[in-house]
C-alpha cells in the first residue's frame, strides 16, 4: 500500500510543479467568481405571493424568518439575512411559492440593519370580537382554497370553535362533555 | 463466538436483567452492580471497543437517572447498549474508568450536565465553564433554559504562566486555529506532561429542543456540529432516526449519501495534509494541497449547493439528485485529483526536513490505542484494523469494495501514509458507486417516527467513528447524544506528547487531526418541559 | 562633496530602500511558486507605513524596550553604511568595524524579547540564541579570514580555491543569518506563535520589522562585498556589484527557502556545527597551504 | 466606506469563538492560490498585537468570551472587528442557547461596558461564509466594490 507515494522526489520538483500550473488565481471582484450555478444564496420572498402564513418560520432552523405581530394590526414577516444557513428549508415548504432562491453572496456590510428584510402583513380581524388572528391574505387564500370554510373563515380560532360548538348543537342537541 | 454464545455469556453475570437483540444494536438492561463485571466482559474478554456513554434523564417516564454505556464488537459488526438505572434523588453508580479507560470524559460529561456520580474515581469539571454554579445541570429536565449565567468578562482558567517551564498552547493560537487550550509541562524543550482544557466550542444545543426543533430541523444543526465533516454528523443522525423509526431509504439516496461523504473525505484528508506542510514551515506544500482541494470543493457545490455545510440529507433521503451531467464531472474533478495529489503528496513526504520531522515523532503503541479505543486513522496508523464502514456497513458501502490501510509504526509519518492511502482508496468508490448506483426515487416524504425507541448508528467520518444515539420523543428526540471522533482520540494525545520534544507539539496535536467544534458539541436535544408518559422500551423491531 | 562621499551617499539611500521592496519581491516569489498573484512589489512598504499610524503600545508600559528597538535601528542603519563605504572606498577599518556592529546588532536582536515576559517569546528568543551563538561565531570566523584575504583592495590576479571555500561559507553563514526555512526556528515554529516578535506592536513593529529588514540586508551585503572585493575591487563599479549582489542572493535564498521544510530546534544546531566545522577547516587548510 | 488607515494593508488576527470551522477552513481558503487574499494586502497574523482586524467566527460563547475581549484590548487602535458568518452576525441555530452570548452584535454591548473602544465594525453573512464573500468584504474595506445590501421594507397589499 502506497506505494506510489514511495517515490523518492527531489524537493526542486516543486518548481516544475509551479511552473506547469501557472497562476490559478481567479481575479474576483474583477473576474467573475468561482461559482456553480447550484449555489445556494440568499432568498427572495415575492411580496405579491406571500400569504403570510408561517410555514417558512416553522421549517427555519435558525429562526431567520420570524413572523412578528404589532400592535398596530400588522403582522411582519422578518428575515435576518445575518442569521440564515442559506437551507433553503422555507423554499421547500411555502405552499404558495413565494420564496425563490438567489445565487446572491455578495451581502458585507457595515450595519447590521442592512441585514433585515420586512414584509408587512395586514392583519384580518375576526368578524365576532374584533382580534386579530391571521393575515388577510391567508384568510383570503384559505377561502379560495376551501370554500366550505366560508362560514368559519373570517373568524379567530377561539370565536370558531364556539360557533362550530353552537352550530353542533342546534343540529344534534348538543356534545357531551 | 456465534451471537447466542454472546448472549449467553452475558446472561450469565449476575444482575442482567434483560438481553433484547434489535436490528441496530443488542440491548442489556442491567443492575448497577453488573456495570462493571459486564464493561470487564465486554472490553476485554470479548474485545469489544468502547463507543461511548450517555446520560439520560428520565424521571419523567420512570423516575430514574440512566446510562447507556454503548460497546461495539467491531469484527462481528455489532453495537451493545448497556443500560443502568441510578436514583432519581442520588444519582450514582460505579464508574467503570479504571477498566474501560477510554470512558473517562463521558462519564464527566454526564456528571456535569446531569449530575450523576461515579464512584471510585476522582471526578473534575469537564464540559461546563468555569463559573458555573455547582449543582446546576442543564441536561435535567426540569433545568430552566432561559437562564444565562452572567457572562464574565474575565477568566480564570486563563491566567498566563509566570515560569517559562509551562507553554501555553492555545486558546488562540496560530496552530491550533480553534480554539482550545493546551497547557504543556515543559522540561528544557522536552515535553512532560499535557493538560487539556478545552470545551471553549461548547454551544449547547439543548436549549434548541426548547425552540421546538423538529427531527427534520436537527439535521441541519448535525451538520453544523462540524464544519468540516458536517455531512458525515447529518447522515448519522438521519440514520439513527431512520433506524428508530423503521425508515427504508432508496437505494438512489444512500449510494448519493455514500458518494458525498467520500467526497468530503477527500477535500478533509487534503485539508489535513495541507496543514501538515504549513506546520512544517512548508507553506508552499500548504498552498498546493489547497490548490487541488479547491475543486473538490467546487464539485461539492455542483452536487450539493453549497462548499461546505451541504444540506443534502433529510430524514428519509436526500434533497438533490446526481444527474448525468454532474456524474461526468465528478469523474473529470477526481481524475484531475487523483493525478496531482499522488505527485504532490510524494513530493511532499521527500522534503527532507518534513520526513525528518514526521517519522518517529508522536508515537501512540497498539497497546495503548486499545486501551483508550482510539478511532479512526489514528487507531489505523497504530495497527488497528477499524473501520465502519467494513465493520457495520451502511449507505451504499457495501456495494464498493476497497482497502482499509493500515499501518503500525503508530508515528506521525504513518498517519500520514493512512490519509494519502485513503484519498486514493475513496476516488475509488466513488467511481464504483457512480457506475452502479440504481435508478429511483431519492426520498422518502411520508414516515412517522414512533416515541420511545432506542437506537445507535456510527459513520466512519475522515477523523474517525462518529456515533449518534437516540431516544426518540413527540415531533423531535427525548435523548440525543453525539459521540464525535475526536473526542476519542484527544485523551491519547498525553501518551504521544509525553517526553516528545516541545517543537513537535503542534504537529503531533495536528495529526490526529483534531475537530474541537465536534468535541466541544455536547449536542443533546432534549424535549423538555413536556409532561407526558413515555413507555420506554427497546427498540424492538 | 567629494567624489566618494557621493557614491557612499547614493549608496547609503539605495542599501536602506531596497530592502523593504526586496522583502516585497521575496513575497511575490514566493507567491508565484505556490501558483498565486501575491502582494505587490511595494506591499512591505505600505504595512511598514500603516503600523507607522498605528497606536504606540508598549509592552508591560516600559521605555527600555523602545530604547532598545532605536538603538538596535540606529546601528543597523549605521552598519549598512559603513559596509557601503567599506566598498567605495576600499577601507579594510570600516570592514571590519561592520562585523564587529553586526555582532551587537545580534545581540541585541536576541536580547530584545526577553525583556517581554511573554513565554511564547521567551521560548522564541532562547532558541535563536541557540542558534545564533553557533552561526554568529561561524560568521565572524569566516568575516575573520576574509579580512586576512583582504578582498578590498583590488582583484586577486588568480583564482584559489580559498576564496571559493570562503565565499561558500559566507553564503551558509548569511543564509542562515538571514532567518529562513529551515532555520527560521525562533520567528515561525507554530507553537511558540510568532515567536520573539509577540508582543511588538504598532510603531514599535514598525521600527523591529525594518530593522530586522536591514539586519538580513546586511548578512547579505557582507557576501556581496566579499564578492565584489574579489571580482572588480572597490570603486563604484565594486559598490554596484554589491548591491547586485544582495538583491540577487535576496532572491535566490527565496527560492531556497520556498522548496524546503523548517527543522527542528533539536536537529538545527547539530547539522549548522557540523557544516560550519567542516567548511572552517578545510577554509583554513586552504588558506594555510596557499592553494 | 474605503479605510484610509487599513486600506493598504490589513492584518488580521483570527477569532474563533464556538464555530464549527466551517467558516475558519474557509478564512484558511482565501489564503491560497486560487482566491489568493494576499493580492490585496491582507495577512493573517499570529498575535493580536500585531493586528488590524479581529475576525470572528462563532457565536462568542460564554467560556471564550473572556479571552476573546483579552485579545480586543490586545490590538493597538484604530483596531476593527469582522463578523464573519451567520454564527458571528445573528447567533445562528445557537442564538438563543445557555452557553453562548450571540454574535459580535451582542459583544459590542459588553465591550461598551467593558469601555473597550472599537473603531469600525463590518457583518459578512454566509453559512459557511464563501471565500468570495470574504474577498468581496475586502473590496469594500478597499472602496473597490460597492455596497449591494440595504434594508428593506417591503408591504403586501391585502
Amino acid at each position: 500500500m502506497g506505494l506510489e507515494m514511495k517515490a523518492k522526489k527531489s524537493p526542486l520538483s516543486l518548481l516544475t510543479i509551479a511552473g506547469s500550473k501557472g497562476r490559478v488565481t481567479q481575479r474576483y471582484p474583477f473576474e467573475e467568481p468561482l461559482m456553480t450555478n447550484e449555489f445556494r444564496g440568499k432568498i427572495e420572498i415575492d411580496e405579491s405571493k406571500c400569504i403570510g402564513c408561517g410555514a417558512c418560520v416553522n421549517a427555519c432552523p435558525p429562526n431567520a424568518l420570524e413572523l412578528l405581530s404589532s400592535s398596530s394590526g400588522t403582522k411582519t414577516l422578518r428575515y435576518f439575512i445575518g442569521r440564515c444557513i442559506y437551507c433553503w428549508r422555507c423554499i421547500d415548504v411555502c405552499p404558495v411559492g413565494a420564496i425563490k432562491g438567489t445565487r446572491e453572496f455578495e451581502l458585507a456590510t457595515d450595519d447590521v440593519s442592512d441585514l433585515y428584510e420586512l414584509l408587512i402583513h395586514e392583519e384580518a380581524k375576526c368578524s365576532v370580537c374584533n382580534s386579530p388572528y391571521a393575515t388577510v391574505r391567508m384568510v383570503r387564500y384559505v377561502a379560495t382554497r376551501s370554500p366550505s370554510t366560508e362560514g368559519y373563515v373570517s373568524m379567530d380560532p377561539k370565536c370558531r370553535q364556539e360557533k362550530f360548538v353552537k352550530a353542533i348543537e342546534m343540529r344534534f342537541g348538543g356534545l357531551s362533555a | 463466538m456465534s451471537l447466542s454464545d454472546i448472549i449467553e455469556r452475558i446472561r450469565s453475570i449476575r444482575g442482567v436483567t434483560e438481553v433484547v437483540t434489535s436490528k441496530s444494536a443488542l440491548f442489556i438492561t442491567a443492575n448497577a452492580d453488573a456495570l462493571r463485571p459486564l464493561a470487564k466482559e465486554i472490553y476485554w474478554n470479548m474485545g469489544g471497543f468502547f463507543r461511548t456513554c450517555a446520560g439520560s434523564d428520565e424521571r419523567s417516564i420512570n423516575n430514574c437517572f440512566a446510562i447507556y454505556h454503548i460497546f461495539g464488537l467491531d469484527d462481528r459488526g455489532l453495537n451493545i447498549v448497556v443500560k443502568t438505572y441510578a436514583d432519581s434523588k442520588k444519582p450514582e453508580l460505579p464508574s467503570i474508568f479504571d477498566i474501560v479507560p477510554a470512558s473517562d470524559w463521558c462519564e464527566m460529561e454526564a456528571r456535569d450536565l446531569l449530575g450523576i456520580e461515579f464512584t471510585g474515581r476522582t471526578p473534575y469539571r469537564l464540559v461546563l465553564p468555569h463559573g458555573w454554579p455547582n449543582g446546576v445541570h442543564p441536561l435535567r429536565k426540569d433545568y430552566s433554559y432561559d437562564s444565562r449565567p452572567a457572562a464574565r468578562t474575565v477568566s480564570e482558567r486563563l491566567t498566563l504562566v509566570d515560569t517559562i517551564s509551562t507553554v501555553p498552547i492555545g486558546p488562540y493560537h496560530p496552530a491550533l486555529h480553534e480554539p482550545e487550550y493546551f497547557e504543556l509541562y515543559i522540561e528544557g524543550e522536552r515535553v512532560i506532561d499535557v493538560k487539556y482544557r478545552g470545551f471553549h466550542v461548547h454551544r449547547g444545543i439543548e436549549k434548541l429542543g426548547e425552540s421546538k426543533l423538529t427531527y427534520q430541523q436537527v439535521n441541519f444543526i448535525a451538520e453544523r456540529i462540524c464544519g468540516i465533516c458536517g455531512f458525515e454528523h447529518s447522515t448519522c443522525y438521519a440514520q439513527v432516526v431512520e433506524s428508530a423509526a423503521g425508515i427504508e431509504v432508496p437505494e438512489r439516496a444512500k449510494f448519493i449519501r455514500s458518494i458525498v461523504l467520500e467526497i468530503e473525505r477527500i477535500h478533509s484528508h487534503l485539508l489535513w495534509v495541507g496543514v501538515v506542510a504549513h506546520l512544517l514551515g512548508y507553506d508552499a506544500g500548504f498552498m498546493h494541497t489547497w490548490r487541488i482541494r479547491e475543486h473538490v470543493m467546487t464539485l461539492a457545490e455542483l452536487l450539493t449547493g453549497s462548499r461546505k455545510m451541504y444540506g443534502l440529507n433529510l430524514i428519509g433521503g436526500v434533497r438533490r439528485d446526481i444527474d448525468l451531467s454532474k456524474k461526468k464531472k465528478i469523474f473529470e474533478v477526481l481524475d484531475i485529483i487523483s493525478k496531482e495529489y499522488i505527485e504532490l503528496a510524494s513530493l511532499i513526504i521527500s522534503v527532507p526536513q518534513v520526513k525528518m520531522r514526521l517519522k518517529g515523532s508522536g508515537v501512540l503503541y497498539r497497546e495503548d490505542a486499545r486501551k483508550l479505543s482510539v478511532v479512526g486513522p489514528v487507531a489505523r496508523a497504530s495497527g488497528l484494523r477499524r473501520d465502519v464502514r467494513k465493520d457495520l456497513p451502511y449507505a451504499a458501502y457495501k456495494y464498493a469494495s476497497f482497502n482499509v490501510p493500515v499501518y503500525d509504526d503508530g508515528d506521525n509519518l504513518s498517519r500520514l501514509m493512512v490519509r494519502l492511502d485513503e484519498i486514493r482508496e475513496s476516488i475509488s468508490i466513488v467511481k464504483q458507486l457512480l457506475d452502479q448506483m440504481p435508478p429511483g426515487p431519492i426520498k422518502v416524504e411520508e414516515f412517522a417516527v414512533p416515541e420511545g425507541v432506542v437506537a445507535v448508528s456510527a459513520v466512519e467520518a475522515p477523523r474517525g467513528e462518529d456515533v449518534h444515539f437516540i431516544i426518540t420523543g413527540r415531533g423531535g428526540p427525548f435523548r440525543w447524544r453525539v459521540r464525535a471522533p475526536t473526542y476519542q482520540n484527544i485523551p491519547a494525545l498525553k501518551y504521544m506528547l509525553k517526553d516528545q520534544p516541545l517543537a513537535d507539539a503542534p504537529l503531533t496535536i495536528a495529526s490526529i487531526d483534531p475537530c474541537f467544534s465536534c468535541t466541544d458539541r455536547v449536542l443533546v436535544i432534549d424535549s423538555s418541559g413536556i409532561k407526558r408518559t413515555l413507555e420506554l422500551g427497546w427498540g424492538l423491531r | 562633496m567629494t567624489y566618494g562621499s557621493m557614491l557612499v551617499s547614493i549608496g547609503l539611500a539605495l542599501a536602506l530602500a531596497l530592502p523593504a521592496l526586496l522583502d516585497g519581491v521575496e513575497r511575490k516569489l514566493k507567491a508565484a511558486i505556490q501558483s498565486r498573484i501575491g502582494p505587490p512589489i511595494h506591499q512591505t512598504v505600505l504595512d511598514l507605513l500603516k503600523l507607522f499610524r498605528k497606536e504606540l503600545v508598549l509592552p508591560r508600559e516600559s521605555m527600555h524596550i523602545l530604547y532598545m528597538a532605536f538603538i538596535y535601528l540606529s546601528l543597523s542603519i549605521v552598519a549598512v553604511g559603513s559596509l557601503i563605504a567599506s566598498i567605495t572606498l576600499g577601507s579594510m577599518e570600516l570592514f571590519i568595524a561592520s562585523a564587529i556592529l553586526l555582532s551587537i546588532i545580534q545581540a541585541i536582536h536576541v536580547a530584545m524579547p526577553f525583556t517581554t515576559y511573554n513565554p511564547f517569546s521567551i521560548v522564541g528568543a532562547s532558541r535563536e540564541l541557540v542558534l545564533a551563538v553557533i552561526n554568529e561565531s561561524a560568521l565572524l570566523i569566516t568575516i575573520g579570514l576574509a579580512i586576512l584575504v583582504n578582498p578590498l583592495m583590488s582583484p586577486p590576479l588568480i583564482w584559489r580555491s580559498t576564496y571559493f571555500l570562503l565565499l561558500l561559507e559566507l553564503l551558509i553563514a548569511s543564509y542562515i543569518a538571514s532567518g529562513r526555512t529551515p532555520y527560521d526556528i525562533a520567528e515561525a515554529e507554530p507553537e511558540i506563535a510568532s515567536g520573539w516578535l509577540i508582543e511588538f506592536s504598532g510603531p514599535l513593529l514598525g521600527i523591529i520589522i525594518y530593522a530586522n529588514l536591514l539586519r538580513k540586508a546586511i548578512v547579505k551585503l557582507v557576501v556581496g562585498i566579499v564578492l565584489a572585493g574579489l571580482i572588480t575591487g572597490n570603486g563604484s563599479m565594486g559598490l554596484l556589484l554589491s548591491l547586485i549582489a544582495m538583491a540577487l542572493l535576496w532572491v535566490a535564498y527565496t527560492v531556497v527557502s520556498t522548496i524546503v521544510g523548517r527543522s527542528r530546534v533539536d536537529v538545527a544546531p547539530k547539522t549548522m556545527i557540523l557544516m560550519h566545522t567542516t567548511f572552517i577547516t578545510l577554509l583554513i587548510i586552504t588558506y594555510v597551504l596557499g592553494v | 466606506m474605503p479605510n484610509k488607515v487599513i486600506g493598504r494593508s490589513i492584518w488580521v488576527f483570527h477569532l474563533n469563538s464556538g464555530s464549527c470551522n466551517g467558516c475558519d477552513i474557509e478564512v484558511l481558503d482565501v489564503l491560497t492560490p486560487y482566491h489568493d487574499a494576499e493580492r490585496f494586502g491582507v495577512k493573517l497574523v499570529a498575535s493580536p498585537r500585531h493586528a488590524d482586524v479581529a475576525l470572528f467566527t462563532g457565536p462568542i460563547t460564554i467560556e471564550s468570551l473572556p479571552k476573546v475581549i483579552r485579545a480586543l484590548k490586545a490590538m493597538p487602535r484604530p483596531r476593527y472587528i469582522v463578523a464573519l458568518g451567520s454564527c458571528a452576525i445573528g447567533g445562528n441555530i445557537w442564538h438563543t442557547s445557555y452557553s453562548v452570548i450571540g454574535g459580535v452584535p451582542k459583544l459590542l454591548e459588553i465591550l461598551k461596558d467593558e469601555g473597550v473602544s472599537i473603531d469600525g465594525v463590518f457583518y459578512v453573512p454566509g453559512c459557511p461564509i464563501r471565500p468570495e464573500s470574504i474577498i468581496y468584504a475586502i473590496a469594500l474595506i478597499k472602496g473597490l466594490a460597492k455596497k449591494k445590501v440595504k434594508m428593506k421594507v417591503k408591504k403586501a397589499e391585502p
